[in-house]
């Protein structure tokens, strides 16, 4: 067991955070250019659905600070998070999401379908879609005798999806090195967790398969961490799957653009005034592994990150049109 | 641009809007009629073609569910072979794969494996259409796919007069109707409007026969063929072309299964020249299928190779570039006819 | 509770037992009829798959003894049994088993297919496909504030389709009066359950949706009764839906063809051993409920009435060919 | 009959043996290739086509699965991009309504989506067809509706030498391959057989090239074009006309994904006259599809109205009597052509 980040790890998963947030922030805005007075889906130079992560970062890196590059990700229409905090190359991640030619995928995919195979990383559209590949990849990983966890990432409404049943199961019959993280932020876009979910807490599903379950409560990063540890631990050492599931928030709506008229008053300045970063910054400027100059430098550094790989994207061509009819077959 | 809407008054809907009027209107006379369906309840649909009806008729009869669309899908069709006339929602046509066989071995099915005597009187409401960027998950068309399978009534119309009134329709049919609106026709701001599709609609309540495909603008010199969004492309094309001094004929199919091939037929006949457009895949689909019932009935009856404006056979793009490079629009239409006059 | 069948319902259970028994063992012989020496499956006066429930009788009379012919049962591809026992037409079953126009569906159904509105009667050659339709029904009585329970069968290798996932949850999410069953005859054609479920007893899984979950050991029919009568009673209270798994048998192979070389030498036999007709015989006789004069009585009315049933089918018609045209719309 | 077996030697196999000996070869060269699905271990496949594979390659190569469809194709495509070369069976093609997501949206988009960098090189196998009265969720051919959809390869034997080596080629391509075998085409003695469908296949492995169809028989007065089954309904029709003193040509598509287009054409062009045979639902589909292809190329090359003999747009029913009613045969075959020279 592996309880307590080292302080490597704590400063490791802060710097994600900040650069996660820091990007949406300015997809945010980038995305309301040409949106403007009237929004329109299809305007400005970031157009389609954008489902942001805000609130939701703890879940990526407390995860993700357990794995390489060679261990799998697959998540879900809301990635950009986990994205970063699982390495994907970030000029052509938002490149990708600009659509631009060196985008990850050339434009093809955009921000519901990041694939980069040099961090074994992808994400798809549809709910529950990530979870048979996960399996597929721990068991490629198996037959091959190659090292290498997968870890599939979903939201809470995503636990009542077929898919997630049926790959619970799999994953547990053939023991393969899986992790299945729920992030439960309470809502599918307009639907609350209670209407959507017969038990208050996933985790207890897993006593469905037979694996462990384990509950994350309050959005805690280094909580997330220890349990994370804990399941990735067991599935590398040939130990079978784990289901967690974490408590977090969103702060934003289901997607730019929504009026979320749905939710509770108050509900959103209540999950703001616990946004997990200023509260993990909080953290640990007490226990003094930051002080608000190296924090400054950190801030500082994330956002020149991010400015770079804006920059990369705006200064980037798009493909000649016709190139749509490629890669559909390699 | 003329549209026919017999018997339209003045008040003008969105196609959402409509859908919703014609829900509501058969909830206040029918029980029976209810909703279920991912964010259908207060938020009043993805696409705005349940709102209201959460205020009017409450959670019982409007009704969320969770994201288990094998399941509340299912659940329809028991609860339309148990006297009930469920509308159910598919939130984006390109979910369809985790509900399939809840849809056609099911739903589809059972009134011929009970031999007429079980009746499946639900309709299956799904957003289809691109153009918005929302790439390769969320853009499809897949009319091909749903009108290729027997058993299920499939409807797409172009405006919000034949939307309410086809809505009210499946409502009433005994049978399953999938009913396909285009997320573009919606008449929701952030989806961008396509404004022909908002037309006068008459506040009473009224049911157009599925199954017949309309002339929405007559002509002689070629037939254009689409549904939906296409036939918006067309009626520009048609007015491009007018301007070039040719007539243009537009065949709204409105109805894919059953599909009315004597309009067709007859559009044909007169012009000699057939273009079919068509947001859904090339091959395989409804564009194949129209030109080959032309000319299975008549093989003589055109002056020039059909032609085909559809979507390319590929997973669609997010880039809106490669995206609008690849739908089919006005301009391509034109230019279909064109070559068609060159050749 | 009502754990205790009274003496009618003792008996009520045994007859259709042996009703469904020798329904089956007349079909199995009609259905070799023209598949000799050679088999083909297109062959005979019953063509097409022929899944026999021997074995399985108890699981069907335990739960149906308790439902009226306004409860909803949707059953699987498996469905002789359960359709004896929910009160389906045997004529037109029969009828629509050898596909003649006296059939429930004209013959346009088939033995996979057998629908009869008259007892809320269906079944499915998909696997879970009934489970939807069942929460659907349950549903409509709710809605529409009439009385009557669902209940939903199927097979042990049901319970890892993602349909049973999202059914269960959807059920218990609504409180609808739907009683899942699932027939554990611990196999799926040829995979032991085993090396499909990760759990070995699935009213575990019952807990995934916070609903009871119960196990009914060695396909006892008393003890189904007992399970079967509690769920449905609770069904019909308001208080929701139950999960039952019962341990039953699979005498005869997966459908008829079936070589079964894949069963482990003995099973068969032992299981034979086993065969609940006569077990339940024998503790009606030990218990004086039955005698043998009364059970040879009872015997002969049932192989009458199925010989009827059986002569009904082959003297009826085939409908007109091109009636396969009719009956896909209303 | 004459097929074109280039290279074939005497030994003859069913289509069954020859994927599994095509599977086998391809396993023994390359340890990424694996099986998985419902019951292809130890019975070796409901259709015979993984028998053997489970005693020569053992349980972590050929896994039996759980009924869970989506799971284990989704693990199918995991484990694709992640190296292996997964083949995943779907029993019957009847339940792709519990997987398509898996299929249509996942196996075959993950290229497109990733711009080419992933690569799904594995082979979805498939049975399709019926006429053993196994009804209407366990008889259906679907070629159309996996045709439509784009990004993944369809294949679709008639014979045991096609078979070796559309496998062969499916297992060795990177691009996800849906591979349709038709029941009756199996060998399988339960399920009747095809008896042209058993041909010489040679032992060594070798590989067809997939999205090219063959002209099986050659002919001048009309060109029938089919797969799988249909290929066979095909060749007896031209023997009969043949007797009657005309000269049928028969093209086996073999492929739907690639579709060889230039094939149909220059048959048609030489013969004026078309009949496509699909075993697969009327409308929307395949036989839309070929006559559309030809017309649009080239509307005046037909000398008479080209025809269809499909499955109609209808559930199948169980009564062999419907059912043998309601299928393609070389009677209805001979029929078409003799109305389309009267008229
Ligand atoms: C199969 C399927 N059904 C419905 C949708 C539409 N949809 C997109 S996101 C979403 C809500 C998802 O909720 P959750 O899993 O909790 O993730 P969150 O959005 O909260 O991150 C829904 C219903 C979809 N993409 N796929
Ligand atoms: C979705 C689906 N997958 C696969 C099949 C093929 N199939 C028919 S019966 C069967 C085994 C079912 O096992 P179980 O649920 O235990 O029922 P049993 O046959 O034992 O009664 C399978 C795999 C099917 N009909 N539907
Ligand atoms: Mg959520
Ligand atoms: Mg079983």
């Amino acid at each position: 067991m592996n309880h307590t980040p080292t302080t490597e790890q704590r400063l490791w998963m802060y710097r994600h955070m900040v650069l996660s947030r820091y990007l949406e922030e300015r997809i945010e805005s980038l995305y309301m250019e040409g949106k403007t007075p009237v929004f329109n889906m299809a305007k400005g130079p970031i157009p389609g659905e954008m489902h942001l992560s805000n609130g939701q970062e703890p879940c990526a890196v407390g995860v993700c600070v357990h794995l390489t590059p060679e261990d799998i990700v697959t998540a879900t229409h809301r990635p950009h998070h986990i994205a970063v905090a699982k390495g994907v190359d970030l000029d052509a991640m938002v490149a990708e999401i600009f659509g631009k030619a060196t985008g990850l995928a050339g434009g093809r995919g955009g921000h519901m379908h990041l694939f980069d195979a040099k961090v074994n990383f992808s994400c798809s559209g549809i709910i529950g879609e990530g979870l048979g590949p996960a399996v597929g990849a721990a068991l490629s990983r198996k037959l091959q005798g190659k090292p290498g966890v997968a870890v599939a990432f979903m939201g809470e409404g995503a636990a009542n999806q077929g898919a997630f049943h049926e790959a619970l199961n799999l994953a547990a019959v053939w023991q393969l090195p899986v992790v299945f993280v729920i992030e439960d932020n309470a809502w599918g876009i307009s639907v609350a967790k209670q209407a959507s979910t017969a038990v208050p807490r996933n985790d207890r599903r897993a006593s469905a398969y037979g694996m462990p379950g384990v509950h994350v409560a309050d959005n805690d990063v280094e909580a997330i961490f220890s349990a994370a540890g804990d399941a990735i631990a067991r599935a590398r050492e040939g130990q079978g799957p784990t289901l967690i599931e974490i408590e977090t928030a969103r702060l934003a709506g289901h997607f730019m653009g929504d009026g979320e008229d749905y939710r509770p008053k108050g509900e959103k300045e209540g999950l703001k005034q616990r946004d997990p970063i200023p509260r993990y910054r909080r953290q640990l400027l007490d226990a003094e592994l930051l002080d608000d100059i190296s924090d400054t430098d950190l801030v500082e550094q994330a956002h020149a990150r991010i400015e770079a790989a804006i920059r990369f994207a705006q200064d980037s061509e798009f493909l000649p049109p016709e190139a749509a009819l490629e890669m559909v077959f390699v | 641009m003329s549209m026919t809407t017999t018997g339209a008054g003045t008040r003008k809907l969105t196609i959402a809007r409509a859908m919703a009027e014609a829900t509501a209107q058969e909830m206040r006379n029918d029980p029976r009629v209810f909703v279920m369906g991912e964010d259908v309840g207060p938020l009043g649909g993805v696409f705005g073609n349940t709102r209201g009806l959460y205020d009017e008729f409450g959670a019982e009869r409007v009704r969320d569910t969770p994201i288990s669309e094998t399941a509340f899908i299912g659940a329809a069709v028991g609860a339309a072979s148990d006297g009930m006339r469920p509308i159910v929602e598919l939130m984006f046509v390109d979910f369809f794969g985790v509900c399939m066989d809840a849809i056609y071995n099911l739903m589809a099915k059972n009134i011929y494996f009970s031999g007429g005597k079980v009746k499946v009187p639900m309709v299956l409401m799904t957003s289809t259409g691109g153009g918005y960027s929302d790439a390769g998950q969320h853009s499809q068309c897949l009319y091909g796919t749903f009108a290729h399978l027997p058993g299920m009534k499939v409807v797409a119309p172009s405006n919000a007069y034949d939307a309410k009134g086809l809505m009210t329709a499946a409502i009433r049919d005994d049978n399953p109707v999938v009913f396909m609106y285009h997320k573009s026709l919606q008449g929701m701001g952030w989806l961008g409007t396509e404004k022909g599709a908002t037309v006068p609609v008459p506040e009473e309540s009224y049911a157009l026969e599925i199954g017949k495909a309309t002339v929405v603008r007559e002509g002689h010199d070629v037939t254009l063929v689409s549904l939906a969004a296409g036939v918006h492309h067309c009626l520009r094309a048609a007015q491009a072309l007018e301007d070039e001094g040719f007539s243009a004929e537009v065949v709204d199919l409105r109805s894919l299964v059953p599909l009315d091939r004597e309009t067709i037929r007859a559009s044909v006949a007169k012009t000699g020249r057939l273009i079919v457009v068509d947001e859904d895949y090339h091959s395989y689909g409804v564009s194949g299928e129209i030109i080959a019932s032309v000319v299975e009935h008549d093989h003589a009856c055109l002056k020039a190779a059909p032609r085909r404006v559809a979507y390319p056979d590929i997973p669609i793009p997010f880039a809106p570039t490669m995206e609008q490079w690849a739908l089919p629009n006005a301009d391509k239409i034109v230019d279909a006819f064109h070559q068609m006059m060159l050749s």
